[in-house]
């Protein structure tokens, strides 16, 4: 579309706006006459920050669910982007072996709905793995200021396992999209590229370490912090395994309050808040990557 | 030490020049899409000595030069480089990369680091110096091909004939025993091609034994020791530049500079 | 004589008693088990786990697991007891052990006064075009099943969907466990009712536990025995289902 | 070798290809090893025996669809519907996106930032559960509602991107021919983008296909619930859930085999 | 129909051709990163005059050419063509892009139909003529330009002149009463620029109202009934083609064309 004219109101400008707020004044109405239900906003403070006589101030239950979405979030980046980054380079290997294994890893998760992966792992392979490791006694077992950390840093003891169910889940799901993200920005890298190194007598390490990784960090920056955003979103899913994260907390609200409305809007909004100030930091990180960019 | 007596009648015998530093013998290759770029090519180049390859398009000029540093392959016949022959051994081949210094047409700088870090990545990686050192060396360079004010610019910021000049360092800066140039000035703009045949010709002067390959007839007539000729994966002719361009041997040859001239 | 000890040795109440917790699984359900505002655990179920815990002597500790996957987590081994208002039924016997019951309760209807006014037997609800909500995997989806086979059955994954369904007039009745079905009739007075007072099943509730360990199986059932004989679980019982007095610790 | 990776490499001799092959093998086995030992640990009873009739029964040469079939003739429904939704608001979305009207882009984007900024399961509970009573919407077209305006988003910035890659020159050519704006897009932008966006768009296709599951929390007897309702039933809990990603493995891997040839096909046509 | 008397002395008053059907007065724009691509800019352009604009890179000649058919909307001032105004009124901005067509430097054909049916299109969609009225007016123009025999080819087939035809037979088909050409023949090889000066030079004849950019003065002389030379936005001179390339007025005419020469 050409932009040859000076912003200016359209006739689509002034149909929109009547379609939307036609379509208002009709849920409005109808919200009004159809629905039997009382708003109770007020009541929703409590479960922010809760006022505990012996404690003082609390986290309440969505506070709670929110941080746990964060560490999730966050662990399950991490991880994904190891398993992405190791998974990508297999993918854009010399090895026939290696790209057979990314490419396998790659087409099975990512055509399996994670709804239906989530219980395949955490009924059955997360469990046998972690029972065999013991984690879950080493965890029980360890000097507190490590129980103190992990609490802080990932869950509490008691659902320490299940949080890295849920993790492991998570960031094998992600990984598989971040291999081809990675995959896609290592490939982005000029052949030339690869002849110059070689041509100094870089080693292949060295090849890959300081030449072609950081140019393909370049064009995976964006991918992956898009990847990062679709990971607070997807970190939902595993509410239906119990990890009390923000939406399982939210639905365990409604179960006791059946404040549902209200509810829903505040995880949504809380979401919202989460990716959209996830976006604004990548853009800092895009242009750092970008600084030899003129 | 390649036997004198194998070479074929156009390949001199570096009498005027030091000793034989590169020798191509009966080097054939074959790419898997079945073209014939290199055919029996036969090559001496003599310490400090300046060849200039010349040829039409698809001749195999830029397949020959990536050959001598181990880009690509031969199939048949044998490289030997500084006493070290090319034969598929890894450790022959990492060697010998670090004598040949390569500049590419289109430059290749790595766009992600700054022009000096540029120049001593290599050496801090390959040749283990240390940072003082390769940094004394990468701006003693810099400073050669008239870039010491740049050092700290990345290469998008600097113009195609500034960038060609650090790709020149970048390469001297491992003190390679040759220097390989593929077309090192058909990316630039007229007045910028002029910066780099001055560093080129700097070069020669100082002994660097040189093979590169060039359409700039002018400069192949001025800098070059001998002008090769090729056409077809085959050497066609090789003679000094004197000879080559007063007075060609082969038909093809005189048909080829005719067009060109 | 060895073998003997091996099986003590291997058993669930030695392991727990070795860790010193307890592990017991449930799934929120109003108000079986529910979170209050801080966040902890309450309910009836949640009473009687913390007590089983005090009684054996070491700590509880509540993996809350979405009931359509509660087996399977029990037979992972991610807790030891499944407490969480689970009916006996032969085919759940078939893959767990139950324990006797420890209280009875049974199905009970609530329906929508304006969809469906004036109902009162279940034969009422028995018709195609009647919608019937009900919580996925539990015994009040197979109870809808088998008493109206006729109605439509819409399942969710917990109950407050299945009851807002029912208030937003999509569905004509909720079944569930009682009490709940009579505190949401209470508690919605102007839009529900109940068609019939009492339950219209009956159903013996225990605690689940994994297959082939005696040991365990024979401690829960002693302290059933002996904690009934006490009055203290129908004195819980009241609390939680007749009054509502806990409603204050959630909102 | 693909063609996607550096020329530097030379390409793999059939030996080393061979090995590599028996090599995956060897692990693949090796994995397999792992998990029957875990499987061993877990005292499960498996009883596979059990699950057939659950996709469908065959008796006196009649064909009854199982419950899971069922399931995944509706999680097609879903799908299909969905698809063809998607398409509509995603085009919308972009050429709102890419008009001069200043509330066409703002609403556009408004649209695709709150749809791909939050997750999907809350878009389709609360369709469901606040937007669908007051409309009195079905819990079907709730689902089809939520999965098409979710998907509609990302397709919205395929077609976006498939618009703008077309040639500016395109633009001025047909209007310098007089050529309206819808007839430009008709004529002209959209069968060249087209090509451009097919590839992608089997994509959305794919994540269509998978996303319906979540259909399944309220109360559409697709596939994956029907799959819950026979675990409830049964408690062949591992036996189900195996089979319903093999099920949907099957369709999604045959779903980006055919978008592969199609886009070889179309590749080749230029 | 505007008044002589506000047009600056350097343009003519169509005495020798039609009567005036271009007409710019006091024509400016400034695009939004702050270039002002015109500024104050005064052109008549009369019935079956040939104008051709030069000037160097930069100097407006696209956007006044662009502004011309509506493709960019001036800032202040006036643009009359067939005594409809361009003022921002859709309506007569799509009269007028029906009434003037355009050649680009980059042909913009459509790629995904045949040559025939690039010039059908418009005439079918714009005109509302039936299929054969539209075939039968493309095929006349394809066999004028030399390419009836293509109308099956798709533009991807043809070579570099042959599209550049197919535009002009494409603009022409709408039976324009102005074509203008942006630098019609500048992306072509020598030999595919003489077809497409041909098909110029024959409109030029059957007497076609044009306005031409160019940057090969010899065409530029041959054809042009009167030159335009602009810089920095600005009509600099505006002269018969004789008196221009002659005698040029002003200094940076004469510098200008001493450069390019
Ligand atoms: N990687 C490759 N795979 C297949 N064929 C190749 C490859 N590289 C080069 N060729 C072919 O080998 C022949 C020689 O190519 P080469 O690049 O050596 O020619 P050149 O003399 O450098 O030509 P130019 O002057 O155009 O650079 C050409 O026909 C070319 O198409
Ligand atoms: N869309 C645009 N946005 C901003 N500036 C523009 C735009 N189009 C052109 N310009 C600027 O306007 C000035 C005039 O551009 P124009 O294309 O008219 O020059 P020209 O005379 O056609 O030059 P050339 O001979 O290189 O084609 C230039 O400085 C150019 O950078
Ligand atoms: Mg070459
Ligand atoms: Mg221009």
């Amino acid at each position: 579309m050409l932009h040859t004219k000076k912003p200016r109101i359209t006739p689509l400008d002034i149909g929109i706006i009547l379609v939307i707020a036609a379509a208002l004044a009709a849920f409005g109405w109808r919200v009004d006459t159809q629905l039997d239900y009382e708003w109770k906003w007020t009541a929703l403070g409590q479960y922010f920050l809760l006022h505990d006589p012996d404690q003082g101030w609390i986290p309440g239950l969505l506070t709670q669910g929110l941080l746990t979405t964060i560490k999730l979030s966050l662990w399950t980046m991490l991880f994904a982007t190891i398993i992405g980054v190791v998974m990508g380079l297999a993918r854009t290997s010399r090895s026939l072996f290696n790209r057979l294994i990314g490419q396998a890893y790659v087409g099975l998760v990512r055509n399996i709905p994670p709804l239906v992966l989530i219980f395949i792992f955490y009924f059955f392979i997360s469990d046998q793995i972690f029972t065999a490791m013991g984690i879950d006694t080493m965890v029980r077992n360890a000097p507190p200021w490590v129980q103190e950390f992990l609490a802080i840093t990932a869950a509490p003891v008691n659902q320490f396992t299940g949080f890295l169910s849920a993790l492991v889940t998570l960031a094998i799901y992600e990984g598989a999209y971040i291999t081809e993200h990675v995959r896609a920005g290592v490939q982005a890298v000029s052949v030339q590229q690869y002849e110059a190194a070689y041509a100094l007598g870089l080693s292949p390490w060295h090849r890959m370490r300081h030449v072609i990784f950081p140019q393909a960090m370049t064009h995976i920056m964006p991918p992956l912090t898009g990847q990062f955003i679709s990971t607070i979103k997807d970190s939902a899913i595993v509410s239906v395994i119990s990890i009390q994260e923000l939406t399982f907390q939210g639905m365990e609200l409604m179960a006791a309050t059946y404040m549902t409305f209200e509810i829903w809007i505040v995880i949504t909004i809380l979401y919202l808040i989460l990716t959209v100030s996830c976006s604004v930091l990548s853009r800092y990180a895009e242009r750092w990557f970008r600084r030899h960019e003129v | 030490m390649p036997e004198q007596d194998i070479l074929p009648t156009t390949e001199p015998a570096c009498k005027k020049k030091g000793a034989p530093i590169i020798t191509v013998e009966h080097a054939s290759k074959t790419f898997p899409n079945g073209v014939a770029a290199l055919q029996d090519v036969n090559v001496t180049v003599c310490k400090s000595e300046v060849v200039v390859i010349i040829g039409p398009s698809g001749s195999g000029k830029s397949t020959l030069l990536r050959c001598l540093n181990g880009l690509e392959e031969i199939d048949s016949g044998h490289i030997t480089i500084d006493d070290i022959r090319l034969n598929g051994n890894k450790k022959n081949r990492d060697i010998i990369r670090q004598e040949v210094g390569m500049v590419f047409q289109s430059f290749n700088l790595f766009p992600h680091l700054t022009v000096l870090d540029n120049v001593n990545l290599a050496q801090k990686l390959v040749r283990k110096r240390d940072d003082k050192e390769a940094t004394d060396t990468s701006m003693d360079l810099l400073n050669k091909v008239g870039l010491g004010d740049r050092a700290a610019s990345y290469p998008s910021q600097l113009s195609g004939g500034q960038q060609q000049r650090v790709a020149i360092a970048r390469a001297l800066a491992m003190h390679p025993k040759v220097m390989l140039f593929d077309e090192a000035t058909s990316a630039l703009d007229p007045e910028m091609i002029g910066e780099v045949l001055e560093v080129m010709r700097a070069l020669a002067k100082d002994g660097m034994t040189m093979v590169l390959v060039t359409h700039e007839m002018g400069f192949a007539r001025e800098v070059g020791d001998r002008i090769i000729f090729m056409e077809h994966g085959q050497v066609i002719e090789s003679a000094t530049a004197e000879a080559f361009f007063e007075n060609p041997g082969e038909e093809r040859t005189r048909a080829f500079l005719s067009q060109i001239l | 004589g060895k073998l003997g000890r091996q099986l003590t040795e291997e058993s669930t109440l030695t392991t727990i008693l070795k860790r010193g917790t307890l592990r017991v699984g449930m799934d929120t359900f109003v108000p079986w088990a529910m979170k209050d505002k801080t966040g902890k655990f309450i309910g009836f179920e949640i009473d009687v786990a913390r007590r089983l815990a005090e009684d054996m002597g070491v700590d509880i500790e509540f993996v809350p697991t979405s009931w359509d996957g509660i087996i399977p987590a029990l037979l992972a081994g991610k807790f030891d007891l499944l407490i969480g208002g689970m009916g006996i039924r032969a085919d759940r016997a078939v893959k767990v052990n139950f324990s006797i019951p420890y209280y009875s309760t049974g199905m009970s209807i609530v329906a929508n006064s304006k969809k469906i006014p004036g109902a009162t037997k279940l034969e009422d609800f028995n018709k195609e075009d009647i919608v019937i909500s009900a919580r996925k995997g539990t015994t009040a989806a197979k109870a809808a099943k088998r008493f109206m086979p006729n109605a439509k059955l819409r399942l969710f994954n917990k109950e407050p969907q299945a009851v807002q369904e029912l208030l937003n007039g999509r569905a004509h009745a909720f079944i569930s466990m009682a009490p709940l079905p009579a505190q949401e009739a209470i508690k919605h007075k102007d839009k529900l009712y109940l068609p019939m007072t009492g339950n219209f099943t009956n159903e013996p509730n225990g605690i689940a536990m994994r297959k082939g360990d005696v040991d365990m199986l024979n401690f829960v059932n002693s302290w059933i025995r002996a904690t009934k004989a006490e009055g203290w679980i129908l004195d819980r019982q009241k609390y939680w289902f007749t009054t509502l007095d806990w409603q204050s610790q959630v909102q | 070798m693909p063609a996607s990776s550096p020329a530097i490499f030379r390409p793999l001799q059939r030996h080393e290809q061979i090995l590599d092959i028996v090599k995956l093998l060897l692990l693949g086995a090796g994995v397999f090893w792992l998990l029957m030992l875990g499987e061993e640990h877990l005292n499960y009873q498996w009883q596979w025996y059990l699950v057939p009739r659950y996709i469908f029964t065959w008796k006196h040469g009649v064909f009854t669809p199982g419950p899971l079939l069922e399931g995944l003739f509706v999680t097609f429904q879903i799908t299909g519907l969905s698809l063809v939704l998607s398409m509509l608001f995603g085009l919308t979305a972009a050429i709102f996106g890419l008009s001069q009207s200043y509330v066409a882009r703002l609403v556009s984007r408004c649209y695709v930032e709150l749809i791909r900024n939050t997750p999907l399961l809350i878009q389709i509970l609360f369709i469901y559960f606040v937007i669908a009573p007051v409309f009195d919407i079905g819990a079907f077209t709730s689902a089809v509602l939520a999965l098409s305006l979710f998907e509609g988003a990302y397709a919205s910035e395929i077609f976006r991107g498939g618009i703008e890659s077309i040639h500016k020159g395109q633009w001025e050519a047909a209007y310098s021919l007089g050529l309206s704006t819808t007839d430009t897009y008709r004529k002209i932008i959209l069968p060249q983008a087209i090509k451009r966006i097919l590839p992608p768009l089997t994509g959305v296709l794919v994540s269509l296909v998978k996303d319906s599951s979540l259909a399944s929390t309220i109360a559409v007897y697709e596939l994956t619930q029907q799959g819950q309702l026979v675990i409830a039933d049964t408690f062949l809990t591992f036996e189900i859930w195996f089979l319903i990603a093999i099920m949907y493995l099957a369709v999604t891997i045959s779903l980006s085999w055919a978008a592969a040839a199609l886009e070889r096909k179309m590749n080749s046509e230029n």
